[in-house]
């Protein structure tokens, strides 16, 4: 008996493994054939043809502005000839391991792709781009803060990624006058502590809340709108932002809660479903978006849907497949355009994802700082403080307080 | 010869229930705990002193390995002296009552929330800032002792209900409850701000200077060996130091002895008369206002909470702290919180161990799955943890205990035919 | 002098064994551990009147043993009365109508064959088992509704058929739980060390190390518990008892386990517990030591009193013998599955 | 200080500081879903129900807390996946069309795996750290931090290692991207409730399952041999019944049940597939094994479907986010009032 039961267990512990090893295998060569031949859904297009497509630009009141007529995006390279001390770095801050560590992944591989053409054509400097995991958590984030600034050769700082530990260490970052240049911390009350070196890389959520929302009762003519925010700090504030700016237009009697890593989301599109609105807005990330799309279509529920920059990455369509057609994304990022997108995910084996550009950009801009001739923290400040330029993104150029100057906010629409 | 003499011939039956193997091995610990005994009051607080104040200077020596990299080795610190005043509180409950907590994250949010709904400018019922009560320089300690009475009431509330249930059962509900706490932090968002959690709660404002506008408690002080991670060491070692004082005067009187033997038998404690429910009900109370204490430190240090910080994960990381430390020895949990807090840490960002070239990162973000193998090992091959625990309960009768070692001393000195008593006690060894 | 002084004049040639024996075992388990010559992890035998000489003096023990002589004036009044006690498990009914009085001042014998309700019996004295009728009267109150532990403050302690001592703990400490049960400081005492608190602590040792000598386990006071033998671990579970300074002293099968010699040695004890003002409660298997220590026995059988009487009486009972002493080896039979070897 | 617990006070009625209503209560939604919630509810109930039955067969032999019962469900959901992977599927964000009755097969298939690989997971579990335990004779607080740790180890397995030792194709970080064979459409009403597929799928699986186990248990000599260890190991024992193999069998019928349970879910729930999917699912079903009385088969059946009923009233009346909390705040609230739960504790007694 008892030796019938260890070969039995051990038995099943070998199936287990190798169930779960085979697994792994197997698709690669099976997988193809299936989804060409076999996986036809619901006769509507497939899901590998969607994409995220940029449509329009707007401003704060939601209307449209003709795309930027600016210029070409300043090059990383710069003319080849910039010189710097030895051991010269930035150092990029976020969520690279953890459940959030795509955000983090997105600016660290962007700043990559700017660090390495900087590199590349300007032998006479040579910086490094230290990355310092948070792990979006705060408490993580005020130690390893103190480790940033005690590196003398870090001059300038890309981040942090995240709001909360953009709050817990600003106090850190300003009172040792490193530059903090976020590519994706977009909580308004940020620019409100009075730190002279925080400067952020984007739209905040106060403009593009009311812009979006305006972009829907003005531009697409909704009356009513189910406003679903889950409970980060982001959707929260992006809710509160777009609830607002849509006055009459919110349903007060729709506006689901949801929290971040809920996977069902029946209650909602029930709720949802004996609504009267004619759209949904989700604020939140696409993590949870794509089965909440999902829900929504297979609960019967065509209402447009619309969301933010959280959702927009490309993980939401393929997750959402043809529910997520017609989908209107917003984003203070600017689209990738379509030669850096390939540089990007030849390196990265990824394509950019959101904060990609803008984590390019910001780099691009502190290492043309150092090609100036910038060797010092107090210098990168006053260089980023004046600095007026194009980016991938956008135009890039700050007030007072660390805002960007004109802040437009993209739309795009899956089809 | 004592009257008392022919009631009680000394016969001892032959069965000598030595028990060797199920007996906590001794080791490291228990050389040390010896010789720590033998020593006179005076010469222990001459022993002690000098170490605190060495444990204290730690984070100044630079100590070449032991400074962690990837990490400001302050903070680390810091975070170690709070994980350890949790493991101290939890080692009330699990390792002393023996009533297995599991949330006992609970209790930390519930004192960190405390401090920042009573400080933080986020919150509704701020009472720091202009026509208020509190000062911003004295918000952080006022709303201390607040935390810790919340946290109180709050253990006497989850207790009293709870603790009449069966050790298993106990656990699962008191998980439930740390969940319950988390979801009730991140569903009151009128209150607590939910997702987007309390900011700018109050710290001590101590130490300002010109270069340091708001005190070393800041988070702003962060350049220089004495950053402010540093200062949040030094007041958890204070917290520690006070809260084993008082935890040891518990522990050395009919309250510590009455956690025992709830902890060994609940049963004929009951009968010897030792109102088990009560101190039950007071093991939670303390363990809880510990925990509260803990809570509001880390919202004085990282002047931010949120639901996400006091996931379930961190109370099974409390337990680990404390299985792994040594359940009921109070010094040991210390060590399990410094291994819990320290080693991830320790390989984080860092390259190369000894010369051997490593992926630091990597290692660290396996530490709950160290923690777990760790935890199902140490529960397997060493139940009692790294330093076993020797308590001691009463308050007096050292020098009974002296006197017991000395004869031992004395028996030891005569070495032979010990080997052949030995032998025909073991032959008759009971099971 | 202490029974256990290892260069007392009264001690015999056995005493020297024992010693030899006993030290002999802290060594062995120190030469698992550490190398030869260093430190023994457990202590050993203390020398009790070396540390505490006050010990020494015989009625300063029976004095700390028993504080409370003045239970002698009341001799004969029943202590504790079984008022038409039923206890129901289901549909099992485990004592069926009992009435039986303990009267002051004496020991009395509670026998009957496995099964017949002696544990039960017990167990609704001293509030495991509530009665599903009937009453417990005790000390002119009923025991009613009462917790566990305010009925051993209300002064019936036990010990236990199987011992449960706690394990973890040293001799000393497990007697002084027991004193604990007369103590009033509670946390806040505690915590701050009041005088109270203080005074407690001292006099709690001082009556603990004093049982511990009544009984004869004072050398090994320091013992963990567990590391005990069996017959020291009764004893000691005897004095935990004492501790909690009981009106009513029930004992359940005491000398399980035991040799003739150890029984004799026992009914020493009890006889001396009783003299020093206690009431004792026995319940035992074996006839010869209950007939040769106890006052009165009650006999049950199924649940029921069958007998009740002096040992003359009980054994001379036909019912008795029929139901009980019929049964050849029955009680040796019952030792040996007791006996924890 | 009387000032702040004044301030406190004024604070707290002066109104605008905080919201009228912290917790909103909307019983009319109850009343105007209720079809709709009991249907949905049960959907779940009967998930939380076949994983029950893992946490009471296991206590009532062992009289044990299987903490890791959560990450066998979770292995589950890998298994099935995996075995969906091995006949070719791969993850798509769209539903695939296989008609009906290839769809059965396949569905039939991956349970089967899931159940393979959460039935060889309890074994294993119960093998690598429950039996060394019990050989040592260990008290229940150090089984329950064992299981604690394994739960620990099981899902940091499937969140770090898995990965490493499958490419990055199973586990990690993320939800593993939704294979999904069965589109939900609604096949017909009751009281205006619509009833789709799927949840005819997951009722109807369940029922057949759990009939099954209680017939195994209830009639076959296995199952004697469970009730006999179950009542009382020692007699048991010594009558010639094998505690081992009926401990083993146990965590082998709970696994197989989570395994199953697992397709279930992901069939309602494609996204759930995930290195921390399984463990408030597993407190979930705890509760559900306590509230119908822990130790009692049909009790867990009972409670799973009682707990995803009054879990789904208890999210409407409060709001979404406060599901959870229905669930915890029930099971303190049985173990309180009725430890024993609603059909009490024995799994020998109440004849299973």
């Amino acid at each position: 008996m008892y030796r019938t039961a260890r070969r039995a267990s051990g038995g099943a512990a070998l199936l287990l493994a190798a169930t779960l090893v085979l697994a792994a295998c197997g698709p690669q060569s099976q997988g193809g054939d299936d989804s060409t031949e076999e996986s036809t859904s619901e006769g509507e297009s497939e899901s590998g043809d969607l994409m995220i497509v940029p449509s329009v630009q707007i401003d704060i009141d939601g209307a449209e502005v003709p795309a930027a007529e600016a210029g070409e995006p300043v090059d990383p390279a710069g003319d080849g000839s910039a010189e710097c001390a030895e051991g010269t770095a930035i150092a990029v801050a976020g969520a690279f391991t953890g459940p959030n560590a795509a955000l983090g992944l997105n600016i660290q591989y962007g700043a990559q792709l700017a660090v390495d053409a900087f590199n590349e054509a300007n032998a006479g400097c040579q910086v490094e781009l230290k990355p310092f995991d948070t792990e979006g958590d705060p408490q993580k984030a005020t130690q390893v803060a103190p480790q940033i600034v005690s590196d003398d050769a870090v001059i300038g700082l890309l981040g942090p990624a995240f709001s909360g530990e953009t709050a817990a260490t600003g106090d850190v970052f300003n009172q040792a006058g490193l530059l903090s240049l976020t590519a994706s911390a977009t909580n308004p009350d940020l620019t409100g502590n009075g730190w002279t070196n925080f400067f952020r890389g984007l739209a905040n959520d106060a403009v593009q809340g009311p812009s979006v929302a305006k972009y829907m009762t003005e531009t697409l003519g909704y009356t009513s709108v189910c406003v679903v925010a889950d409970n980060s700090d982001y959707g929260i504030g992006l809710a509160e932002q777009i609830t607002s700016g849509l006055g009459d237009a919110a349903n007060a009697d729709c506006a689901p809660e949801v929290k971040t890593g809920d996977k069902d989301f029946s209650a909602a599109v029930q709720i949802i479903s004996g609504s009267e609105a004619d759209a949904v807005f989700y604020s939140g990330y696409y993590a949870e978006a794509a089965p909440f799309v999902q829900g929504l279509r297979d609960g019967g529920v065509d209402l447009p849907f619309v969301s933010a920059d959280g959702v927009n990455d490309p993980q939401f369509v393929s997750q959402a497949g043809s529910s997520s057609q017609g989908a209107i994304l917003s984003c203070p990022c600017g689209p990738a355009p379509e030669d850096f997108a390939a540089t990007y995910e030849d390196a990265n084996g990824q394509a950019p994802g959101v904060y990609s550009t803008e984590g390019y950009d910001l780099a691009t801009i502190m290492l043309t700082g150092i090609a100036s001739g910038v060797s010092d923290r107090a210098g990168l400040i006053d260089y980023v403080k004046d600095y007026s330029g194009e980016g991938l993104a956008r135009q890039y150029e700050w007030d007072d307080t660390g805002e960007l100057t004109s802040a437009l906010i993209w739309i795009y629409e899956v089809e | 010869m004592s009257t008392t003499t022919p009631a009680t011939p000394p016969s001892l039956p032959p069965a000598g229930r030595t028990a060797t193997k199920d007996r906590p091995h001794g080791g490291v610990g228990d050389r040390f705990r010896l010789w720590w005994d033998a020593l006179a009051r005076p010469t222990q607080w001459l022993v002690g002193v000098p170490f605190l104040l060495f444990m204290a200077a730690v984070p100044l020596l630079n100590i070449p390995v032991l400074t962690t990299q990837g990490t400001d080795f302050g903070g680390v610190m810091a975070q170690f002296g709070m994980i350890a005043l949790i493991a101290i509180g939890l080692n009330v409950v699990v390792g002393q009552a023996g009533l297995l907590d599991l949330g006992y994250v609970g209790f930390y949010a519930i004192g960190a929330y405390t401090v920042a709904i009573l400080t933080s400018p986020d919150s509704p019922w701020n009472q720091t800032g202009d026509g208020m009560w509190l000062s911003r320089e004295w918000a952080w300690l006022a709303a201390l002792p607040v935390a810790v009475a919340i946290t109180a009431i709050s253990g006497l509330i989850l207790g009293s209900p709870t603790l009449r249930l069966r050790g298993d059962y106990l656990a699962i509900v008191t998980l439930g409850f740390g969940e319950i706490v988390r979801l009730l932090a991140d569903n009151l968002d009128e209150l607590t701000g939910g997702g987007q959690g309390l900011r700018g709660v109050a710290y001590p404002r101590a130490g300002v200077t010109e270069d340091l506008p708001s005190g070393v408690f800041s988070a702003g002080n962060a350049s220089g060996a004495v950053n402010s991670g540093v200062w949040w060491y030094w007041v958890s070692l204070v917290f520690i130091v006070v809260t084993l004082l008082f935890v040891g005067n518990l522990e050395r009187s009919r309250v510590g002895r009455a956690w025992v033997a709830i902890r060994e038998d609940e049963d004929a404690a009951e009968i010897m008369g030792v109102p088990t429910f009560r101190f039950k009900l007071w093991a939670f109370i303390i363990g809880a206002s510990i925990g509260g204490a803990a809570g509001a430190l880390y919202a004085g240090q990282v002047q931010f909470v949120i639901p996400t910080n006091f996931n379930i994960i961190n109370s099974v990381l409390f337990l680990c702290a404390v299985v792994l430390g040594g359940q009921g020895n109070k010094l040991g949990v210390i060590l399990g919180a410094f291994i819990v807090v320290y080693v991830p840490n320790f390989f984080l960002g860092r390259q190369t161990l000894f010369g051997i070239p490593i992926d630091g990162d990597e290692i660290a973000s396996y530490k709950y799955l160290f923690f777990g193998i760790a935890l199902v090992v140490l529960m397997i091959f060493r139940p009692q943890g790294i330093i076993p625990a020797r308590q001691k309960l009463l308050t007096y009768g050292r020098e009974l205990y002296v006197a017991a070692r000395r004869s031992a001393a004395r028996a030891a000195g005569r070495a032979p035919g010990r080997t052949e008593a030995a032998a025909t006690t073991s032959g008759k060894e009971s099971s | 002098m202490s029974t256990h002084d290892p260069g007392g004049i009264g001690a015999g040639s056995e005493h020297g064994d024992e010693h030899l024996a006993a030290s002999g075992r802290a060594d062995s388990e120190a030469a698992d551990h550490y190398l030869p010559g260093a430190d023994v992890d457990e202590p050993a035998l203390i020398d009790v009147e070396e540390v505490r000489p006050e010990l020494a003096d015989p009625q300063l023990v029976d004095a700390l043993v028993a504080p409370d002589r003045a239970v002698h004036a009341r001799m004969g009044e029943p202590l504790l009365q079984m008022q038409g006690v039923t206890v129901r498990f289901g549909g099992l009914v485990a004592l069926d109508d009992v009435t039986f009085d303990i009267r002051r001042g004496e020991i009395l014998g509670l026998i009957g064959p496995n099964g017949a309700g002696k544990t039960t019996a017990f167990n609704a004295m001293t509030g495991v088992y509530r009665p599903t009728s009937g009453t417990v009267m005790f000390d002119g109150a009923s025991l009613g509704k009462a917790k566990r532990f305010s009925i051993t403050q209300r002064g019936i302690a036990r010990t236990f058929q199987n011992i449960r001592l706690f394990n973890e703990m040293t001799a000393l400490e497990n007697v002084v739980v027991g004193t604990d049960a007369r103590h009033r400081t509670s946390v806040p005492g505690a915590l701050f060390r009041t005088s109270r608190h203080r005074r407690e602590e001292r006099d709690a040792i001082d009556r603990a190390m004093a049982l511990l000598e009544f009984v004869g386990v004072g050398g090994r006071a320091t013992e963990k518990a567990r590391n005990l033998s069996y017959g020291d671990q009764r004893r000691l579970e005897i004095a935990r008892a004492l501790a909690t300074e009981p009106k009513l002293l029930c004992l359940d099968e005491p000398a399980a386990g035991f040799n003739p010699a150890e029984k004799e040695s026992l009914m020493g004890l009890i006889r001396h517990i009783r003299d020093d003002g206690y009431t004792v409660l026995l319940i035992e298997h074996d006839m010869r030591l209950v007939r040769g220590v106890t006052d009165r026995i009650v006999v049950l059988e199924f649940g029921r009193v069958i007998a009740e009487g002096t040992p003359d009486e009980v054994t001379n009972d036909p019912k008795v013998i029929a139901a009980y002493l019929g049964v050849p080896d029955a009680p040796e039979s019952e030792e040996t599955t007791d006996a924890p070897a | 200080m009387p000032a702040l617990a004044d301030a406190l006070l004024t604070s707290a009625t002066a109104g605008p500081l905080v919201h009228q209503s912290l917790i909103d209560f909307n019983i009319a939604g109850l009343g105007r879903n209720f079809w709709g919630l009991t249907v949905e509810g049960l959907t779940y109930g009967a998930i939380y129900a076949l994983v029950a039955v893992g946490y009471t067969l296991v206590y009532g032999v062992l009289r044990l807390i299987n903490f890791a019962h959560s990450e066998v469900f979770m292995l589950g959901m890998f298994g099935q996946y995996a075995t969906l992977m091995l006949l070719g599927f791969s993850p798509s964000g769209n539903a695939y069309d296989k008609g009906i009755l290839l769809t059965v097969l396949y569905l039939g298939i991956a349970m089967l795996g899931g159940m393979a690989v959460a039935g060889g997971a309890a074994v294993g579990l119960e093998r690598v750290a429950y039996r060394p335990l019990r050989r040592r004779n260990a008290p229940s607080l150090v089984f329950l931090i064992t299981a604690i740790g394994m739960s620990f180890v099981l899902q940091e397995f499937v969140h770090f290692v898995l990965p490493r030792l499958t490419g990055g194709t199973l586990g990690g970080v993320n939800a593993q991207q939704p294979i999904r064979l069965v589109q939900p459409e609604v096949q017909f009403s009751i009281f205006g409730a619509p009833v789709t597929n799927v949840t005819l799928v997951i009722i109807g699986s369940a029922l057949v399952l759990a009939v099954a186990v209680d017939l195994f248990v209830n009639r076959s000599p296995f199952g004697r041999g469970i009730r006999a260890v179950a009542q009382d190991p020692v007699t048991a024992t010594l009558m010639g019944v094998s505690r081992e193999r009926v401990i083993m069998l146990t965590f082998l019928i709970g696994g197989i049940l989570a395994g199953a349970a697992a397709l279930l879910y992901t069939l309602r729930v494609p996204n759930g597939i995930i290195y921390s999917g399984g463990f408030v699912l597993g407190i979930k079903a705890f509760s559900a094994a306590v509230l119908g009385g822990i130790g009692n088969l049909r009790g867990a059946l009972l409670g799973g479907l009682l707990l995803g009923v009054m879990e789904n009233y208890g999210q409407v009346v409060f709001g979404t986010e406060w599901r959870d909390v229905v669930a915890f705040v029930l099971l303190i609230v049985v173990l309180m009032f009725r430890p024993t739960g609603i059909l009490g504790e024995s799994l020998g007694r109440a004849r299973a």
